[in-house]
């Protein structure tokens, strides 16, 4: 039996990878896939409590967050297609404008 | 050590292995990806922990849904030139060092709490059918979120098309 | 016309989104380009911003070899331009020298090249149905279109042994005479033939699909098809009521009944409705010409050596592609001076470009389709 | 003389004479007078087609009403005669000198320009005279000729159904105006002149080969253009050795 | 079997046994399904399709397959090689992984999953980044926008299709396979009678997921040459090209399992023996069937024109008497066995007969334009399909609170959807009159 305390260090690995992913990457979509990483990485913990509890609630909220997942990546891909159609680029440090 | 270990350290290296390549790739399309390999080790672990539908869920939606979507995006806006730039930012060292102390302080907190923060819950053997008892959470106590949900993603639903769309 | 893939040098996805356009390269080693067109596209996603035709592939210089070829020498060339119709192209070329020549083929040698060019005018449509339906996806038609094909082919060969690039006629009339039997596999072909073209209108006609992959793509109004100089079928689909076998008749054709179909939008699915009710007039046309074919010789009186006296004509008949001319310029000698030919399909092709502009991608293979081209034509 | 029709006839029999020749081919008594089947129109036999209702053309002129010009019924041997019916003196009358000549050759008109008025003069056959489609643009080389090539407009006019051929002559190096504002079928006609004749066409939008190769050298349908120095000269160059042949 | 071995070793045995059963066979099933395609299509061009390769082209898979191996692999010179390799063995993998959950008879299952269905359904859809990696992998225009399409289509289709299944999972109220099945047996009625509008929905949405006409966009040969597979070429290729077989069979076989009563035979829960015998007269009729085709591959044996086609015939026929003969046999066992090859015998036969509407359809219909293609999926199927769940729903509740005939209430269901169908479709003929200008 995997104790509960293996599934956090899963989680805090991957957590950290995104972290890091997303405070060093330039690239836009690469920040937004880290951003997925952390959800995921949420989901890790919450999935291991729930079946530490026995109950399913976990599992619910999980479920919640890759609904909150589905809908960040819709938006957020929204937003870079639209970025990109008007300024041709990806990196983040040029986005640097509220309007245009 | 049983097959039910074996299996989570493969899956959890996976996990970590394709997850650090995914945020080091110069190729966002090898990122996604390496990405995907992560979301399906994880999904694995899911399984492991009897977690069927959440397995399921994870599949189907992010990685046949999600992550297709991006992987689309990525086909649409794809640079040559992104390549040949320079792929981390200036803060990197800065950002690097916080990310890392970020986990040192979790680290010691999972550390500390490890034998006292966690109460040992009873780990019931048999569960009930996964999927019955998360349609019972979903849509007995948890129905107002669930409804709420359903309204952020109409929301992300629309707010996406306009984005997307190229004339309003 | 060196690279065949024709594809930028840079990276595919390059520019997928960025520049909001990419080019694409049809042909010349497409399926659906019939032939060796190449069609550069600019897309925006699956739209069509801009396009160029790229031809040329399958030039041979028929022009320049006609003037170092004496006038019946020549005659067998014109068979591989439009080589689906090779029977029209010989009459055309055989009936412009005889104009050359100042004289004219007897009146039973005029009928049986009627009847055989209406024939292939079937044969030609037929080739066109199977193509085009093909292009669209749906496989089957090709497949009986080419068995009532095959009947005419039969025709042609029991007639003069070549089943292709015939070279039935000569300048002057004919070399041979029908043989036991012609009138006979003549009606006989047109009797069956009228429900035949009811079986491939119940597979396309009233399909949902095939009306939504045809109706309202590749509209060319009535104005630009005149402007663009388009002729055949494509004109009238456009509205225009002009068949050079009405307004200057030729061969035999002012000796029978015949509707000239038209149709009002000019869209691909009107361009297919006209052929399709050529095919059933060609059809009443064979019949009528079989019923009575005069007696008579088949050559008229001209000398084994060809010395048209100088000048210059021209003249047009109705190809299955449309206004297939002639302009032939005499210097008194035995070889042609200049030898022009106008073939419809290279300037029907030039309303490609029209038609395609703001379509999708899976239009440009319709509209490549229904402007029924045969690059042996196009590029000569 | 493989193709020489009478020789190899095995069925028919061509005729002993040519007067034994006609009498048969009169049968249809209406047949004989086609002899010439296309232009100019005849209204009686043939029903002239309706004028297309949405023509491209702008609102007609009012002095030009359609009449068919008359035919001089002319047998053979086909001759070139001169032409002087009401288009050409309407052309005459509206361009003077630069209406060179006009001819019927072979019952077909045709109308001698000078070429700097050919943009002027097309522009003006198709609005007031109602050619509205170019059928054809082609040229013919006469190298020894002092401006050797002849450049070949045919028009077709759908309300007078009609053709009319405009003919102007150009030197090797002096540019044709182009047609193509005037008549989009022109472009790439135009272009296919300048692949295979070298006249340069002024004011086309994209004056380039059509038909041969980007880097062809020479224009194959001039009378000059020698096909085995041009393949000797490929090879050398490409393949590195001295003839194809 | 269950006597040779002890039931705990048994259980991981078996499993893999069929494993490998289905990995075997399946390349061959699906080269022969080709065969059928091409044999079917012939017959409905008025043609004779393969004869060459055996007798009436009965060996012609096979050399298809020995030439498929030996082309040359090409990998075009700017592919991104890692993907350019990956992406076939992503699809084929994933089409091969799906068959774990299949039914194929009450025996014959790999694992039965309690979320069986959802497994099928998630590991196919994974497919799909076989078929986009490898269009972008290609580096090719042609590639890349057959992997956009695809892309599109799938997801499009995907919803309208799976709405299109709970129709039926509400019927079942299971979403383990096996259970599937026992449910209309149950019930004594296959749920297709129940929910027709559903299969509809069903099949439209498996046409287009697996790429087949009217809706093989993504590799329409005459637009894009063939899509995403346009650099493919031999043994890759033919990868793609099982997976696309393989997935045809899974879509059958879900459509078999949720709509057709897997693997029961018709008339399933009712038993009228034959006068003195055990014997079902219904149980009989494979083993009959079977046996005539044996004879009437015996009497065309024959007739064939060389002496080796002559042999093969003979061998086919031999073969059709060989499972004639286990079919028959099996009335005799006891009644597992019975259950378990007659199963698979019902199960392969409504699965081809899926499969022959796939093949009807591709050779009747043209092709759809893109645009037209998400609409029909978007307004209609879609719309259609939430209609016909909430119909069906009502239907069953219905039933639960007044009591009644399930069917009565499902009748009217069906006949609100059909309804609103009409009207879908009557707007949907308004709508497209005008050409759509999407993007402007």
């Amino acid at each position: 039996m995997v104790p509960v305390d293996h599934y956090l260090w899963l989680s805090l690995a991957l957590f950290t990878i995104g972290v890091i992913g997303v405070l060093t990457r330039r690239n836009v979509i690469i920040i937004l896939m880290s951003i997925e990483l952390i959800l995921n990485a949420v989901n890790i913990n919450l999935v291991a409590f729930s079946h530490m509890f026995g109950n399913v609630d976990g599992q619910v909220f999980a479920i919640f967050i890759i609904t909150d997942a589905a809908a960040e990546a819709a938006v957020g891909l929204g937003i870079i297609l639209a970025f990109f159609r008007n300024r041709e680029t990806l990196l983040a440090d040029e986005m640097d404008m509220l309007k245009w | 050590m049983g097959l039910n270990s074996i299996l989570f350290y493969f899956f959890a290296a996976l996990a970590v292995g394709s997850a650090i390549l995914m945020v080091t790739r110069r190729n966002v399309v090898h990122g996604a990806v390496y990405l995907i390999t992560t979301l399906l080790a994880t999904a694995g672990v899911f399984l492991l922990r009897q977690a069927e539908f959440l397995f399921i869920t994870q599949v189907i939606l992010y990685v046949g849904g999600i992550m297709v979507l991006f992987v689309f995006v990525i086909m649409l806006v794809n640079l040559d030139v992104s390549l040949l730039q320079y792929q981390f930012n200036r803060q990197r060292f800065v950002a690097g060092v916080l990310a890392l102390a970020l986990a040192a302080q979790l680290f010691i907190v999972i550390k500390m709490g490890k034998t006292s923060l966690f109460p040992q819950a009873r780990v019931p053997e048999v569960l009930p059918k996964n999927t019955e008892a998360v349609a019972d959470a979903l849509f007995g106590r948890f129905m107002l979120p669930f409804e709420i949900a359903s309204i952020l993603l109409l929301v992300a639903m629309i707010g996406a098309v306009v984005m997307a769309k190229r004339r309003v | 016309m060196s690279d065949p893939r024709g594809t930028e040098p840079s990276n595919v996805s390059s520019t997928v989104l960025g520049a909001d356009e990419i080019i694409l390269n049809m042909g010349p080693q497409h399926p659906s380009t019939h032939g060796v067109l190449r069609v550069k596209l600019k897309l925006d996603g699956e739209r069509v911003v801009d396009s160029e035709c790229i031809i040329g592939y399958l030039h041979r210089g028929v022009e320049k070899i006609a003037e170092h070829r004496s006038y019946q020498q020549f005659a067998p060339y014109v068979d591989r331009m439009d080589y689906v119709a090779a029977v029209s192209n010989g009459l055309g070329y055989c009936e412009a020298v005889e104009k050359l020549l100042g004289t004219e083929a007897p009146i039973r040698a005029r009928v049986v090249r009627t009847i055989l060019t209406e024939l292939q005018r079937i044969a030609s449509h037929l080739l066109w149905l199977g193509t085009h339906a093909l292009d669209i996806g749906a496989l089957t038609p090709v497949f009986y279109c080419f068995r009532e094909r095959e009947e005419i082919l039969k025709i042609f060969e029991k007639y003069c042994g070549a089943r292709l690039t015939t070279h039935a006629f000569r300048i002057g009339g004919l070399q041979y005479e029908t043989y036991d039997g012609f009138e006979q596999d003549v009606k006989r072909f047109c009797e069956d033939f009228d429900h035949k073209i009811d079986e491939y209108e119940t597979l396309l006609t009233e399909n949902r699909i095939w009306v939504g992959r045809t109706k309202g793509v590749g509209i060319l109004s009535a104005a630009d098809a005149i402007a663009l100089g388009v002729t055949g079928p494509v004109l009238r689909a456009s509205g225009v009521k002009w068949d050079l076998r009405k307004a200057m008749p030729y061969a035999a054709y002012d000796q029978y009944k015949f509707e000239i179909p038209i149709r009002e939008t000019g869209d691909t699915f009107d361009r297919y409705v006209v052929r399709m009710e050529e095919m059933r007039q060609s059809r009443l046309i064979c019949l009528q010409a079989a019923e009575s074919i005069p007696a008579g010789p088949i050559m008229a009186r001209i000398g084994k050596v060809l010395k048209p006296p100088p000048g210059e004509v021209y003249h047009s008949i109705e190809a299955p592609k449309g206004e297939l001319g002639y302009y032939i310029v005499s210097d008194g000698t035995t070889q042609p001076y200049r030898v022009r030919v106008r073939p419809p399909s290279f300037i029907n092709l030039q309303a490609f470009d029209k038609m395609a502009r703001g379509s999708l991608v899976a239009d440009v293979v319709a509209i490549i389709g229904t402007i029924d081209i045969v690059l042996g034509e196009v590029d000569r | 003389m493989a193709n020489d029709p009478s020789e190899k006839d095995p069925v028919s029999k061509p005729p002993a004479s040519g007067a034994e020749e006609k009498p048969i081919a009169q049968k249809p008594a209406e047949l004989s007078q086609t002899a010439a089947p296309a232009d100019p129109p005849k209204s009686s036999d043939a029903p002239a087609p309706k004028p297309p209702a949405p023509a491209a053309t702008t609102p007609s002129a009012p002095a030009a009403a359609p009449k068919a010009p008359a035919p001089p019924a002319k047998e053979a041997p086909p001759k070139p005669l001169p032409l002087d019916n009401e288009l050409v003196q309407k052309l005459k009358a509206r361009f003077g000198d630069a209406i060179r000549e006009a001819t019927l050759d072979r019952k077909q008109a045709i109308v001698t320009i000078a070429a700097d008025q050919l943009r002027e003069i097309s522009r003006y056959c198709r609005d007031e005279e109602k050619f509205d489609m170019l059928v054809d643009l082609t040229a013919v080389d006469w190298p020894k000729r002092e401006r050797r090539f002849d450049v070949i407009l045919i028009l077709y006019s759908f309300a007078k159904n009609e053709r009319v051929r405009l003919k102007a002559h150009a030197g090797e190096t002096e540019p044709v105006p182009s047609v193509c504002e005037i008549w989009p079928a022109a472009n790439w006609l135009e272009r296919e002149c300048y692949d295979m004749f070298g006249i340069v066409f002024e004011g086309h939008p994209d004056l380039k080969r059509i038909l041969m190769p980007d880097e062809w050298q020479g224009y194959p349908l001039r009378k000059d253009y020698d096909i085995l120095k041009q393949d000797t000269d490929w090879v050398r160059e490409n393949l590195g050795i001295e003839s194809g042949q | 079997m269950s006597h040779l071995l002890p039931p705990s070793i048994l259980r991981l045995v078996l499993p893999v046994f069929y494993a490998v059963v289905i990995v075997a066979v399946l390349p061959l099933l699906a080269g022969y399904i080709v065969l059928v395609e091409r044999k079917v299509m012939a017959d409905m061009q008025a043609r004779l399709g393969p004869m060459r390769v055996g007798p009436h082209g009965l060996l012609q898979p096979i050399a298809d397959a020995v030439k498929l191996l030996l082309k040359e692999d090409i990998i075009p010179d700017k592919a991104d090689r890692l993907l350019f390799w990956l992406a076939p063995l992503v699809s084929v993998t994933m089409a091969l992984l799906a068959y774990a959950a299949l039914p194929i008879g009450p025996a014959f299952q790999i694992a039965d999953l309690n979320i069986g269905l959802l497994f099928i359904l998630a590991v196919s859809s994974l497919g799909i980044y076989g078929i986009v990696l490898g269009g972008w992998a290609s580096n090719s225009h042609y590639s890349l926008l057959g992997a956009l399409r695809s892309a599109a289509q799938l997801v499009s289709y995907e919803t309208a299709a799976g709405l299109g299944l709970i129709s039926a999972l509400l019927l079942a109220g299971s979403l383990s396979m096996k259970d599937i099945v026992i449910a209309q047996y149950d019930q004594g009625i296959w749920f297709i009678f129940y929910v027709p509008i559903g299969f509809f929905i069903y099949m439209v949405g498996s046409i287009a997921e697996t790429n087949r006409a009217p809706f093989d966009l993504p590799e329409a040969e005459s637009e894009l040459v063939a899509g995403y597979m346009t650099e493919y070429s031999g043994f890759r290729w033919s990868l793609y090209f099982l997976a696309e077989y393989a997935n045809m069979i899974i879509v059958a076989g879900i459509a078999t399992t949720l709509f057709l009563g897997g693997w029961l035979r018709p008339f399933a829960s009712s038993h009228t023996a034959l006068p003195g015998t055990s014997i079902e007269l219904l149980d009989a009729l494979p083993s009959l069937l079977v046996l005539g085709v044996a004879l009437y591959c015996f009497y065309l044996a024959p007739k064939q024109p060389v002496k080796i086609q002559k042999m093969v015939m003979a061998m086919a026929g031999g073969l059709c008497l060989i499972i004639a003969g286990v079919l028959a046999g099996a009335l005799f066992a006891s009644p597992a066995v019975l259950q378990g090859i007659h199963g698979a015998f019902w199960f392969l036969a409504k699965v081809f007969t899926y499969i022959y509407f796939f093949l009807w359809f591709r050779f009747t219909f043209p092709r759809y334009r893109f645009d037209q293609l998400m609409r029909l999926g978007w307004r209609f199927l879609i719309p259609l399909a939430l209609v016909n769940l909430i119909a069906t729903a009502t239907a069953l509740l219905a039933t639960r609170e007044w009591g009644g005939s399930l069917l009565l209430y499902t009748l009217l269901a069906d006949a609100v959807t059909l309804a609103v169908a009409i009207f879908l479709a009557k707007n949907d003929e308004v709508d497209s009159a005008v050409p759509v200008m999407d993007g402007e």
